[in-house]
């Protein structure tokens, strides 16, 4: 491998990803009449959009080499406590999104202190914050509770339409801006490099001078704040809050950063690579609902092969796109042996 | 072959012994054992009893994690062999069903192993596939309804008992000393520890660690194909849509209490299945205490949290250096 | 006609939801309609991406059996926009959507629970009776519903008192494992008289644990669950059990038919469209009913 | 590796630098134990601003551990360090940097998978509102680099080059700190001659400007050439300091081991007769598309065959491909006539062959595991799973082999990774000797090991080759390579260049052989 390749290389299952979505989506378009419109694309990005939002997150707490278990329930609580805290405890929205994010934050960040401060691993300390945000989610209220404030009713109506009945909505828009921060914070960033530095290696990081208790801290604070902000959006979705909202999200995130090309041991990764990956799992999910003839246990299985089939030709593209490049430096070391015999 | 349980696992033993003791504090009759149809009857047989399958789960999960894997598909093995083995019981021999069952169990394993070691996926994404795909086979088989069976033989293995203990303990028992002559007996243990702890200086070193890799997984399968055929003859039935869900998340909370970790290498099979005996102690206290179930999930959060933090080599130097000060 | 229905189901976390689904394809068979089924696993965003995959297919109507019961307005406005009809099957929804669908067939499960409090009210007169209780799944609104409607059922019966109750998540092994510590915690079960579970399969678990505790389950400690799943009409004949309240899986027979005089003549239904919640005992002929039900998908 | 020292300027060259009297960095009572092992006991060190300070000792002397307590990337149990007479104690690798103590650790500390730039850069990127300037970066990354007459793509990641220049990347990283003390621990391990002459010419311009360096090596002509004072430990104490006129080689090596050295070393022994030696293993047009150019290899029992080459020119790939730890996808192989296929390290291991590679950290320790595992491990593999090695037989094997390479500790239950750099070396080549291999590979195989041990390890070698075995040595030390080798390879841009057996294999002929032009070679060939 050489250098100058290798540098493009890492841009390889990021590409491998997206071309496997485009064909995907070809190929259903292919199958279903009224798959190609519109209305379908924005239905994957409204649809997915509280997903997106964990996942960029997520992205960057794997490849820091952690991971965060405690999104999903996360999710649930802050659906539960903005109806509450709207609904029964008369905080204004606004005021609501902001008390909740404070503490998603200081929730992220004691998880981040506890992974690096008692040196334990974040499987579990954030398997601990799953059960600890979910059982607080049914301390507050075990009912689900429609919020009617007149902010979620605007916010709902508040969407870009398009042609053919397809809208842009606000949560839509909230995934695409995140997404977009997220890959400016971790691209372009001194954090963005710090995070990677201690994918690559803790160890080594803390020796190059990165205060390794801060950035992962501030990871995992990200982390909780996306999945809190993930957690207003999906109140705004359905307009309630439900104490049970948002079981195994955690799942589907790490499935989307990992399809995105991203690896799970950390330090190597892409946020628009999640993005494609979470487009992918929407993907594999509409195919499903437009068959529509699979029953509960077929779309299990269709959902299991379609995975391992997006996963089987990402691998494979992967191994295709290296395969030519070590054929171009023997052409260009022939080329050189040339010159040089001349 | 040597289990050094003092010194390593006196952690995970002394937060074993706290939970069983707090147990005792709010369910006075918690330790009273007696014999019922001659078989032990009492609450700390239920923790051994209940505990039995994710301690089997655990005994795969632990020499998987210790290869730097995972294996999410656990849960959706146990639905799969348990509907295969409630499905075929009442009109085969004992010994067909059971061979059918963990023949699947070694099946899914090998699906595992192979998508990990020979295609190269990341194995929380590889075993994600049968995690899905998994449950939807075992509904396929048991077409979503809870498939029942009568046969005396299958209903030994959950509701029996050896000499008064109940079978299921009894598996678990046979299975924690099947691994250890395994892994232990032979050079299995070490071979999967180096691969752990660096695969790439193990495979430069001879060691075949694609066929390891393979055979770990396939142990896992074994074992969750085991815990599946306990769980159906359990409650005589095999329940597709809920047999061992989300279990493997207890099954590495298990592993991971016993002091593994996750980034592979040193591992122990004996402390794994005292972590499972931990996270069953504590949800039978759970139970017994009475508490309104939605505060079930903060206390587990909180007892896991005092464990791990009891374990943590941060806080044991804490300690060290304050009981220092103090002399 | 040739009409294409989309059907939102929740998923098929127990045997009865595996029944309502097979149910409504015999159903829909019968009456000639494109049926298309979306299994959400029990997560209300799949079956509100379910929807919009319906909507943008351009479905004649949409079946929804919801999860939750908030939440549903966008998305409902969305089908109504798009003119698609929706059926509530099997629970209802906030009342804030009520204008939202065409109408709900569900039975009432607070209704229920009170049936099944009322029951073993009558049974024990005047006794004092411990009861421990199976609650399903911490949050699932038919389990607070039918733990609420119990409660009503036996109020005013001070003599009847709720000792215990636990999740057993509606599984029969978690029912069974919860069972055990209640009658170790009760006595060895001797201050127990009886179970109330929100759903059979948990009572069938629970049947178990007493039988191996050597306790008498139907005699010594009474039953009563709810659903009527054939199992629990097997352990009924067998003198294991002692009531159910049955719960229909033919929700969508009366919501097919409802559509179909919709969509011809323009008849619009009732807003809701009650089940039945019949009680039935050991007197009810408990095998027979077993042999009717058992290939209903169950 | 060191050019002849002939070469080098005198030592008079470093005391010729000013060296001004006040100490900058002053180190009083530096103790660490780990548990009961005393790495650390009371050591002093003094060093004056604009010196060259060499710190010398053993492997596992306790080299590196003084270099982390200052640092605060271990904690010390006692000891006072003064920077311009100001006490200074950082508790952590950030904040040492901040008190003007730039470092770089002996196992190459830097991030693999950001780029070049980024790390060189790390936690100090030119920004503007936030956002990184990459392409400043990048300008300032190159500039930083050309001091090191290196000239690569700064944005490609740094795992894509070999670990020479990754630790000049590091040394770069480190001098760029503008800082008032210079550590490098090892920095030259991995460099070849002209590297380090680059590395000297730095130092020396860093030292004309008053910034103090110490500076810890195993090659004692390093020292000479560009060091003012030299500090000795030996078991974790000091065991001498001086100017290096005070401390003449004789001196400073009976400091070092607290005993004389075996004068093996410089005696070059008697080639074997080439043609006699019997054939063990003959390689015919191997090679691999893009990786090495064919080439063919003869290797006999009793004989030892030497690749050099500069950085990157292909020895490691060549060792690889004969391994099968890289499969060839041309060319045949045969093993004493018969034809075989070397697919992989397992093959390799039951045909007899052994491999010890030149990363030690990512392909040759496993660090949780121990001593005593470490070096059973290949054994092991080629027993096979079945037939276990007992604990009695495990013992046995590590006590023989930490007795016979002297590991220090030698003590078998310690966990590998605890160990120093030159200590794991010798475990990884007891790994392969208790294979008892037919043909082991050996890829720098006396890298960071003191001279002591170096002495030892090429006697082994030579031990080896009398005893029958067949030996593949890469070296970037040609001065060694000359004295055991019976015929140089040498290689250039990934393809063989050139053979030398007998009388030829002498220092200036392999010198010329690496440095013919291509056109030379092409008429050559
Ligand atoms: N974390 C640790 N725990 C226990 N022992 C350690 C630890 N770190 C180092 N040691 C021991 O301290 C001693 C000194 O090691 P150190 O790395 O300082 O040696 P060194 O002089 O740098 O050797 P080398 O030239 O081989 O690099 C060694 O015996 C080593 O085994
Ligand atoms: N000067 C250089 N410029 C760019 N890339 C280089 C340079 N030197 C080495 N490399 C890269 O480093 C990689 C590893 O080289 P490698 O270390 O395997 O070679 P080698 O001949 O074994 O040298 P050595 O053993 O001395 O390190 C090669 O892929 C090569 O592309
Ligand atoms: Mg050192
Ligand atoms: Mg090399």
């Amino acid at each position: 491998m050489t250098p100058a390749s290798s540098s493009v290389s890492r841009l390889v299952p990021v590409a491998a990803t997206t071309v496997v979505f485009l064909l995907g989506f070809l190929i259903c378009a292919l199958t279903f009449p009224n798959f190609a419109s519109l209305r379908v694309v924005m239905n994957l990005l409204t649809d997915n959009a509280f997903l997106g939002i964990v996942a960029v997150g997520m992205t960057f707490v794997i490849i820091s080499g952690g991971i965060d278990l405690s999104v999903g329930s996360v999710i649930g609580f802050s659906t539960i406590f903005l109806a509450l805290a709207i609904e029964r405890w008369g905080i204004p929205p606004f005021a609501a999104f902001a008390l909740l994010l404070v503490i998603c934050a200081l929730f992220g960040a004691a998880m981040g202190a506890a992974i690096e401060f008692f040196a334990l691993p974040p499987f579990i300390v954030t398997l601990a914050g799953m059960f600890l945000a979910r059982g607080t989610a049914f301390l507050l209220s075990t009912d689900s509770i429609p919020i009617t404030a007149d902010l979620y009713g605007h916010l709902s109506d508040h969407a870009i339409r398009l042609s053919g009945g397809a809208r842009l909505t606000v949560p839509a828009m909230a995934m695409l801006a995140v997404v977009a921060a997220g890959m400016v914070l971790l691209h372009l960033t001194r954090f963005g490099a710090n995070v990677y530095a201690l994918g690559g290696s803790r160890q080594s990081a803390g020796l190059m001078g990165i205060s390794v208790g801060r950035t992962t801290v501030l990871i995992y604070t990200l982390s909780s704040v996306l999945a809190g902000l993930s957690g207003i959006v999906f109140s705004l979705y359905t307009s309630s809050g439900y104490s049970l909202s948002g079981v195994g999200v955690e799942l589907d995130a790490i499935a989307a950063v990992v399809i995105g090309g991203t690896l799970l041991s950390g330090g190597y990764g892409f946020v628009f690579g999640t993005f494609v990956g979470v487009l992918i799992q929407g993907l594999i999910q509409t195919y499903i609902n437009f068959d529509g003839t699979l029953s509960s246990w077929w779309a299990k299985i269709a959902t299991g092969l379609l995975l391992f089939g997006f996963i089987g030709f990402q691998q494979f593209t992967l191994h295709m796109a290296r395969r030519p490049r070590r054929r171009a430096t023997t052409g260009s070391a022939a080329a050189n042996a040339a010159g040089a015999a001349s | 072959m040597t289990v050094k349980l003092p010194r390593i696992g006196t952690a995970q033993i002394l937060a074993l012994a706290a939970i069983l003791a707090i147990n005792g504090f709010v369910s006075p009759q918690f330790f009273d054992i007696r014999l019922q149809d001659g078989r032990l009857f009492g609450s700390l047989i239920d923790v051994l009893n209940r505990g039995a399958p994710v301690a089997i789960l655990s005994l795969g999960m632990v020499l998987v994690i210790a290869m730097r894997g995972i294996d999410l598909s656990v849960g959706a093995v146990m639905a799969i062999c348990g509907a295969i083995a409630a499905s075929l019981a009442d009109d085969h021999s004992l010994v067909v069903t059971l061979a059918a069952a963990l023949g699947a169990g070694l099946a899914c394993g090998l699906w595992n192993g192979f998508l990990v070691a020979v295609l190269g996926i990341q194995p929380i994404v590889a075993t994600l596939i049968l995690m899905v795909a998994g449950r939807g086979i075992a509904q396929l088989i048991t077409e979503g309804r809870i498939v029942t069976f009568t046969d005396p033989g299958l209903a030994f293995l959950g509701g029996g008992s050896v000499l008064g203990v109940p079978t299921p303990v009894v598996i678990a028992l046979a299975m924690l000393a099947l691994t250890l002559i395994v892994v232990r007996g032979t050079a299995l243990g070490l071979m999967i520890e180096a691969t752990g702890g660096n695969p790439r200086a193990s495979a430069l070193a001879g060691i075949g660690t694609r066929l390891i890799t393979l055979a770990v997984y396939m142990w896992s399968g074994l074992c969750a194909a085991i815990a599946g055929v306990v769980a159906a003859a359990d409650i005589l039935g095999a329940d597709a849509n809920n047999a061992g869900l989300w279990l493997e998340l207890d099954a590495i909370l298990a592993v991971v209490i016993g002091g593994t970790s996750l980034f592979g290498g040193r591992f122990s099979v004996v402390l794994a299945v005292v972590g499972a005996l931990i996270i069953q102690a504590m949800n039978t206290g759970i139970l017994l205490s009475g508490f309104p179930p939605e505060m079930n999930l903060v206390v587990k959060a909180v007892v896991v949290l005092v464990v791990l933090l009891a374990q943590s080599p941060r806080l044991a130097s804490l300690g060290l250096i304050f009981s220092r000060r103090r002399s | 006609g040739d009409l294409t229905i989309g059907f939102s189901q929740i998923g098929s976390e127990s045997g009865w939801r595996a029944a309502e689904t097979t149910v409504s394809k015999a159903e829909a068979k019968k009456r000639n309609i494109t049926f298309k089924i979306a299994d959400a696993q029990q997560k209300q965003e799949n079956q509100i991406k379910a929807i919009r995959s319906f909507i943008a297919q351009g479905v004649d109507a949409i079946f929804l059996a919801p999860v939750v019961a908030t939440g549903w307005d966008a998305v409902l406005k969305e089908a109504k926009e798009a003119n698609i009809p929706v059926v509530l099957l099997d629970r209802d929804i906030d009342p804030s959507g009520k204008d939202l669908y065409l109408t709900a067939v569900t039975s009432d499960s607070v209704h229920e629970g009170k049936v099944a409090g009322e029951w073993l009210a009558s049974q024990v007169g005047a006794k004092a009776c411990n009861v421990v209780e199976l609650q399903g799944t911490v949050g699932a609104s038919v389990a607070t519903n039918r733990k609420k409607g119990f409660e009503d059922g036996i109020a005013g019966h001070s003599n009847i008192k709720i000792v215990r109750s636990q999740t057993g998540d509606f599984t029969r092994a978690k029912g069974k494992e919860v069972m055990e510590s209640f009658i170790k915690a009760e006595g060895g079960g001797k201050n127990i008289c009886a179970v109330y579970a929100h759903n059979d399969d948990m009572m069938v678990g629970a049947i178990q644990a007493m039988k191996e505790a050597g306790l008498k389950p139907g005699k010594d400690i009474l039953t009563v669950s709810i659903d009527s799943v054939p199992d629990i009409f097997k352990a009924m004949a067998a003198g294991e059990a002692n009531a159910t309240v049955e719960l229909t899986p033919n929700m969508a027979g009366p919501a097919f038919d409802a559509v179909i005089a919709y969509k011809s003549k323009g008849t619009v239904p009732p807003k809701w469209i009650q089940t039945e919640s019949k009680l039935y005992t050991q007197a009810d002929d408990p095998m027979k009913i077993y042999e009717s039900k058992k290939d209903l998908g169950y | 590796m060191a050019a002849p020292h002939a070469d080098q300027p005198s030592a008079a060259a470093g005391s010729a630098r000013p060296a001004s009297g006040a100490p900058l960095l002053e180190l009083t009572g530096f103790s660490k134990s780990f548990g009961p092992f005393t790495a650390l006991d009371a050591v002093s060190l003094t060093l004056r601003a604009g010196e060259i300070h060499a710190l010398l000792g053993e492997n596992g002397a306790g080299k590196s551990t003084l270099i982390k307590t200052m640092t605060g990337v271990v904690q010390r149990d006692a000891g006072v360090m003064r920077l311009e007479g100001v006490p200074v104690m950082p508790r952590s690798a950030g904040e040492a940097t901040a008190a003007g103590l730039a470092t770089v650790y002996q196992e190459v500390n830097l991030a693999p998978n950001l780029t070049v730039a980024q790390n060189l850069f790390l936690g100090r990127q030119p920004t503007f509102l936030g956002i990184v300037r990459e392409r400043e970066m990048r300008r300032r990354a190159r500039a930083v680099l050309a001091d090191f007459d290196l000239d690569i793509d700064v944005s490609a990641p740094l795992e894509s080059y070999s670990v020479a220049i990754r630790h000049i990347v590091a040394i770069a990283r480190a001098v760029d700190q503008s800082a008032r003390v210079l550590i490098l621990d090892e920095p030259t391990a991995s460099l070849d001659a002209h590297e380090v002459e680059v590395l000297f010419a730095v130092m020396r311009k860093l030292a004309a400007r008053g910034i103090g360096i110490i500076f810890v090596t195993h090659f004692l002509d390093q020292v000479y050439a560009i060091c003012d004072r030299i500090t000795v430990l030996r078991n974790g104490r000091l065991a001498g300091t001086g100017t290096i006129a005070e401390m003449p080689r004789m001196t400073l090596v009976r400091t070092m081991l607290g005993r004389e050295l075996a004068e093996a070393t410089a005696e070059r022994h008697e080639r074997a007769d080439l043609s006699a030696a019997p054939e063990l293993v003959r390689l015919e047009g191997f090679g691999k598309a893009g990786y090495v150019a064919p080439f063919d290899l003869t290797l006999r029992r009793g004989a030892v065959v030497g690749l050099a080459g500069l950085l990157g020119s292909g020895r490691t790939e060549t060792a690889r491909l004969v391994f099968g730890a890289e499969r060839a996808d041309s060319g045949s192989a045969t093993l004493d006539g018969r034809p075989v296929a070397l697919t992989g390290p397992r093959e390799a291991l039951t045909l007899g062959f052994g491999y010890c590679p030149e990363e030690r950290k990512t392909e040759g320790i496993v660090a949780d595991l121990t001593v005593r595992e470490n070096i059973v491990l290949a054994l092991q593999a080629r027993r096979g799973v079945l037939k276990p090695l007992s604990r009695a037989e495990q013992d046995e094997i590590a006590k023989r082999f930490i007795r016979l390479l002297d590991i220090r500790p030698p003590d078998p239950e310690r966990p590998i990774g605890l160990l120093s750099g030159g200590n794991q070396q010798k475990a990884l080549l007891a790994r392969w000797l208790a294979t008892q291999p037919r043909l082991l590979i050996l890829d720098e195989p006396t890298r960071g090991i003191d001279v002591g041990a170096h002495a030892e390890i090429i006697a082994l070698i030579r031990t080896l080759c009398a005893e029958g075995m067949a030996l593949l040595v890469v070296s970037s030390e040609l001065e060694e390579i000359v004295t055991y080798a019976d015929e140089v390879i040498v290689l250039r841009d990934r393809a063989h260049v050139a053979s030398l057996t007998g009388a030829a294999i002498t220092v200036p002929a392999i010198l010329a052989a690496i440095a013919e032009d291509g056109e030379a070679t092409a008429n050559a060939a």
